[in-house]
């Protein structure tokens, strides 16, 4: 099993690391963006195959340590 | 979307008292609109208004001939160093944002204050911090509690390391000193405090003033956003249709990158003489820069909302008014000159907006779409803030520490364990896995950098803001300064007594500077406390200003501005009362230069100034890092501050240092005398990995009258050990005679053990072992 | 002789190596803003520590899309030395310029202390003054600096002798102890198989004068110098 | 439409901030994990509406810039 985590900031809070990548994309030449967001992905691989088990474990993982709650959001899957 | 109604329970959300709301109307003659109840807010408290401190700060001396722009003036201070060149520094608290979000508390924490100097016209040439934190250590018995606490106080404390590092690196300063204290009193409540120097040429130094009527005014940087609204105003009610997290405002999230850019650019137009004004946005952002540059101008601004870029989509007027974002700055432009303004910022890719006007109203007038959404006078606004004379009363913890008697507590049987003991206390362990996460040697001027007792800078000609090309043609090449720089701030001490703690903080700082070979030029302070509503802690704040005044006035070292953070309570109670003092000085000439680390074997080692205090009942022991960790006792009255002797010392070790034979010059503080002795052994870092270790011989027979724990680990003042070479000593002894300063020859470097006799016997130590304790200690906890 | 030193938005050791170059070195060395597309009499470059753009997305990947650096490529290709310090390093990578790529470093934390290291080899244009094995000590400050090459690169890379530089104890021995940040077989430094562009992590402009605490970093300065009055007295005759 | 994009290190590149989340998460008494490995996710907000000509757009970006070939692998979907 694996879980598959995808963190972002949270949207009203500042990312000028988006802000940098999508200026410099346009600079390149690319058109058409109208927001660019870099978070974090992280896979993790499991040995159980209890996937209600894991989706807690991993839920409680993200909420305490993977992810910074008062600034970032976090979603997931068991795969 | 229609502003809520103001009623009682609004205002008092908002922080405000019926009396000073009763002040708001008859400033108005009417009540206030819902964008300027939360001007008001912001405006009156105490971060913005100093309203329950500023009887206080004005007891600070503030004046000497070398002061350029005196403390309150604008938003930081300069002094005069001498050949046309000035230096602008300031200290500020970002307390409780690093104890919500450590690493972006403290890395906007570092941004604000570099933007307090730039604003001021000086170019930020390096930054300091003073930190603490609850024990990030637990003894074997700590319960499940204590080791939860201690887990979550390395939290804080590594985010706050990493978020300093992050900013201060990215943006391209050195951060070349600091101080890391650790004690139960801030669980819960950790103490960030950020410094930055600037330099500049004097006819460079830019105002935060709204002159000229009919001048533009400019907002550049990032876009507003609905950051830190919540710190400013706590604002509760249904505004918008946004998520809950929008309207409780977003933290601050801090751009380094930006603020460099912003820096240049402000830097390059400053240079065109097309700038009138300049102010950051700092707290309460564009409330505090409009309102305070036409107060200090005596005019009117007037500034139109739809005009501001804005990061959140429907934005009201209170909140584009209140949010802190990062990194903006307003700039009042000489009208006529807006292209360059322009061209400059286009150049540097940063957001520029033409927002408003300054104007002969004397009111600070917003609108949004072209209707008033605030009209106020500014000058009100800004400096008729409610002052408070709160009353002080001695709090009952000091009748008890007061009665410790030393005969209460053995001797030491063991020094051998207690110097191990206290070199593991993080306090005193080397903090080098704090600083080498920090650039401390980026521009090329870093002479003495972190690990010695204070922090030496070389001030060059690239160190200056920029001239404009017709100014550039005509200057004289900039005359190189060594600026040296040091912050210390022992809280137990305050604690147990804040007038004498107070005193010490600056003796402290002005000691470290002298064992560099520097004379104090100015201070800056933080004064970190409890509420102030409180009697009890309203006393610790006023003695421990009236401590620090003196201080600086015994060393001719004027207050040049600083940061007052209160109400710093945890559920557990008020931190210790922490005063941090961050003095700047002078050193002459690059020969002054001195380190604290032993130099060579053979070398003859010193001590100026008293072994022991003996006319301290506690021998200065109380209040000890000893007393502390080895007997778990924060009791007793901190050792005793000569003044007098302390300027002394200075003036002498200085004269000593000027005549060529002082080798190494490190001062006495936590732990003592033996602390002091190892740290000259074993704080000379070579190279990553590669320290450069050498011991000591040491024999104290002679002095038999006194404590063995008092003699060794006592923390009486005024005391430095230095080293001459062999053939110095002898003439050393009798200049610093002559000079005045009580000196003894303790004995002679070199070997691989550090060994103290006296006349109970012998203790040796292994310097490797001493140094792997001290060294290894706060990785250790860190586990890296 | 003339170096460009060259300048990116959040560039902060431009003022360094100018500094160096020009009051340290007796050269004129002037900085080159990232919009230029020229970089006019120029001898040799200079690629400067910092965060360019902030470090964001990766180190070095956007830098090296600025309009300076389609310059720099044709110097190089031409032959004209390129040396990259520390976060020019880290564009020069990107750029394809030099081989390999810098990653985190293994503690995950930025280090600025002192470090050993030893001069792999004295055949390159910023060796030359250098004895072979010498054991230079000069700062780094990255968060970044790791080296990593696949291993058929590597292989590559050492059979062309462009390694140029290790990271070592102050005995010479390249311990894990030795490196700052993990790097692969402790690589501190490259060049390019033409040998013409190098880069390196840590700083030398930053030992470059006593006061500072060493000057051990001039001598990559003098061997770029060396070489480059070398080619043109060769040229002149 | 949006791009989601994952950049991962390659397999034999070292990733230091995957082991130092595992020897975290296993202290914190998490347990069956065989291998923890932090990449990035980036997304891209696009105004057009052209799938295969973002999709082309996005592979070079990708391509070029928001990932680096020497130590990073990527994968997108555009939804
Ligand atoms: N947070 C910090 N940032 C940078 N340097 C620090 C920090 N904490 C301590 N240092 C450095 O470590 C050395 C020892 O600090 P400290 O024990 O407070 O010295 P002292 O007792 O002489 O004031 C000093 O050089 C100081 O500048
Ligand atoms: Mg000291």
């Amino acid at each position: 099993m694996k879980a598959k985590i995808v963190i972002t900031p949270k949207k009203a809070v500042l990312d000028p690391q988006g802000k940098t990548v999508q200026t410099a994309l346009e600079h390149m030449g690319f058109t058409g963006l109208s927001g660019v967001h870099v978070g974090k992905y992280l896979e993790i691989e499991l040995t159980g195959s209890d996937v209600e088990a894991a989706r807690k474990q991993i839920d409680e993982a993200c909420h305490k340590i993977l992810s910074n709650p008062v600034i970032e959001d976090y979603r997931f899957e068991i795969v | 979307m229609s502003d809520p109604a103001i009623t009682a329970e609004l205002v008092q959300k908002h922080n405000l008292t019926p009396d000073e709301y009763e002040k708001v109307k008859a400033i108005l003659g009417r009540e206030p609109s819902y964008t300027e109840l939360g001007i008001f807010s912001v405006m009156w408290s105490e971060h913005c208004s100093y309203k329950n401190s500023r009887p206080l700060l004005k007891t600070f001396p503030t004046k000497s001939a070398k002061i350029l722009v005196g403390a309150g003036e604008e938003n930081a201070g300069i002094i005069d160093i001498g050949d046309g060149l000035a230096i602008a520094f300031k200290i500020e608290s970002h307390n409780h944002p690093s104890a919500v979000e450590p690493f972006q508390g403290a890395a906007t924490g570092v941004g604000g204050i570099i933007r307090d100097i730039f604003t001021m016209g000086a170019r930020p040439v390096c930054a300091i911090n003073s930190l603490r934190f609850g024990p990030i250590v637990t003894d074997s018995q700590a319960e499940a509690g204590e080791l939860a606490a201690a887990a979550n106080n390395r939290r804080l404390f590594a985010g706050v390391v990493a978020g300093i590092a992050h900013y201060g690196n990215c943006f391209g300063i050195p951060t070349i000193a600091g101080e890391v204290y650790f004690d139960k009193s801030y669980e819960g409540n950790p103490l960030v405090n950020a410094f930055c120097l600037g330099v500049l040429r004097h006819e460079q130094i830019a105002r935060g003033r709204a002159s000229g009527i009919g001048n533009p005014v400019f907002y550049v940087g990032p876009a507003t956003g609905r950051d830190g609204l919540a710190g400013a105003a706590f604002a509760s009610q249904d505004l918008t249709e946004e998520s809950a997290e929008q309207q409780r405002g977003a933290v601050q999230v801090g751009d380094p990158f930006m603020e460099k850019l912003v820096c240049e650019a402000c830097l390059e137009l400053l240079a065109t003489g097309a700038v009138e004004g300049i102010q950051d946005m700092g707290a309460a952002g564009l409330t505090c820069s409009t309102c305070e540059t036409a107060a200090r101008a005596g005019t009117g601004i007037e500034i139109e909302l739809t005009k501001v870029p804005q990061r959140a989509p429907n934005m009201t007027p209170y909140e584009i008014m209140l949010s802190e974002s990062q990194e903006r700055m307003l700039i009042i432009v000489k009208q006529g000159r807006e292209e360059e303004v322009k061209r400059i910022f286009d150049k540097w890719d940063l957001p520029w907006s033409e927002i408003g006007r300054v104007t002969d109203t004397g009111r600070m007038v917003v609108r949004n779409q072209g209707s008033v959404v605030a009209d106020i006078p500014a000058k009100k606004l800004a400096d008729e803030a409610p002052i408070y004379h709160r009353e002080g009363r001695e709090p009952a913890y000091i009748q008890v520490v007061r009665s410790f008697r030393l005969d209460t507590v053995p001797d030491t049987t063991d020094p051998v364990s207690n110097l191990r003991a206290l070199l593991v206390w993080p306090t005193i362990a080397s903090k080098h896995w704090v600083y080498r996460q920090y650039d401390h040697m980026v521009r090329d001027g870093s002479v003495v950098c972190p690990g010695s007792d204070a922090a030496v800078l070389r001030i060059k000609e690239d160190s200056l803001p920029l001239l404009s090309a017709e100014a550039a043609q005509t200057a004289k090449p900039a005359v190189e300064k060594l600026v040296a720089l040091s912050v210390d701030g022992n809280a137990v001490y305050v604690y147990l007594d804040p007038y004498e703690g107070g005193k010490i903080a600056v003796a402290e700082a002005a000691r470290n500077l002298a064992c560099t070979g520097a004379v104090p030029l100015g201070v800056t302070d933080n004064l970190n406390f409890g509420n102030p509503l409180k009697p009890e802690i309203f006393w610790q704040l006023s003695e421990a200003v009236r401590g620090l005044g003196e201080g600086c006035r015994a060393f001719n070292a004027p207050v040049t501005g600083g940061n007052v953070s209160l109400y710093n309570q945890s559920p557990n109670g008020p931190i210790d009362p922490t005063p941090t003092v961050a003095m700047a000085g002078l050193i002459e000439l690059p020969d002054h230069i001195t380190t604290q680390w032993f130099k060579d074997e053979g070398d003859a080692v010193l001590l100026l100034g008293e072994p022991v205090d003996a006319a301290d009942p506690l021998l200065g022991l109380g209040g000890s890092a000893y007393l502390q960790h080895v007997h778990g006792l924060k009791t007793g009255t901190p050792p005793r501050c000569d003044l007098e002797k302390e300027k002394n010392l200075g003036l002498g070790l200085r004269s000593l240092i000027a005549s060529g034979c002082i080798k190494s010059a490190h001062d006495c503080s936590e732990g003592g005398l033996a602390v002091t002795l190892a740290e000259c052994c074993i704080s000379n870092l070579v190279a990553r990995e590669t320290p450069r270790l050498i011991g000591a011989q040491i024999d104290l027979r002679s002095m038999t009258q006194v404590r063995l724990d008092a003699l060794l680990f006592g923390e009486t003042q005024a005391r430095v050990v230095v080293t001459t070479s062999a053939s110095d000593a002898v003439k050393t002894v009798e200049r610093a005679k002559l000079l005045g300063i009580p000196v003894q020859r303790l004995g002679t470097v070199g070997g691989d053990t550090l060994t103290i006799k006296v006349s109970a016997g012998e203790y040796g130590w292994k310097v490797a072992e001493l140094h792997d304790l001290w060294w290894n200690t706060i990785p250790r906890a860190m586990k890296d | 002789m003339n170096f460009a030193v060259l300048q990116f938005p959040g560039s902060n050791c431009d003022q360094d190596c100018v500094h160096v170059l020009r009051n340290v070195m007796g050269h004129s060395a002037r900085l080159l803003w990232h919009k230029e597309n020229s970089l006019g009499d120029t001898d040799a470059v200079l690629v400067p520590g910092g965060f360019s753009y902030g470090d964001y997305l990766r180190t070095g990947a956007i830098a090296r899309f600025s309009p300076v650096m389609q310059a720099v490529q044709a110097f190089a290709a031409q032959g004209g030395p390129v040396l990259g310090i520390c976060n020019g390093f880290q564009i020069l990578c990107e750029a394809g310029l030099l081989p390999g790529a810098l990653i985190r470093n293994r503690s995950l934390q930025f280090r600025c202390e002192q470090v050993y290291l030893q001069t792999v080899t004295t055949a390159s244009p910023f060796t030359n003054r250098c004895r072979p094995g010498q054991i230079l000590r000069i700062p780094v400050a990255h968060g970044e600096g790791c080296f990593f090459a696949d291993a058929e690169t590597l292989a590559q890379m050492k059979a062309n002798d462009q390694v140029l530089w290790r990271y070592v104890t102050a005995q010479g021995e390249a311990t894990e102890m030795a490196s700052p940040n993990g790097s692969l077989e402790n690589i501190a430094g490259v060049c390019n198989a033409q040998r013409n562009v190098a880069g390196l992590m840590p700083h030398p402009e930053r030992a470059s004068e006593a006061i500072l605490g060493g000057a051990d970093g001039r001598l990559i300065f003098e061997s770029l110098i060396h070489s480059l009055e070398e080619k043109k007295s060769a040229r002149a005759a």
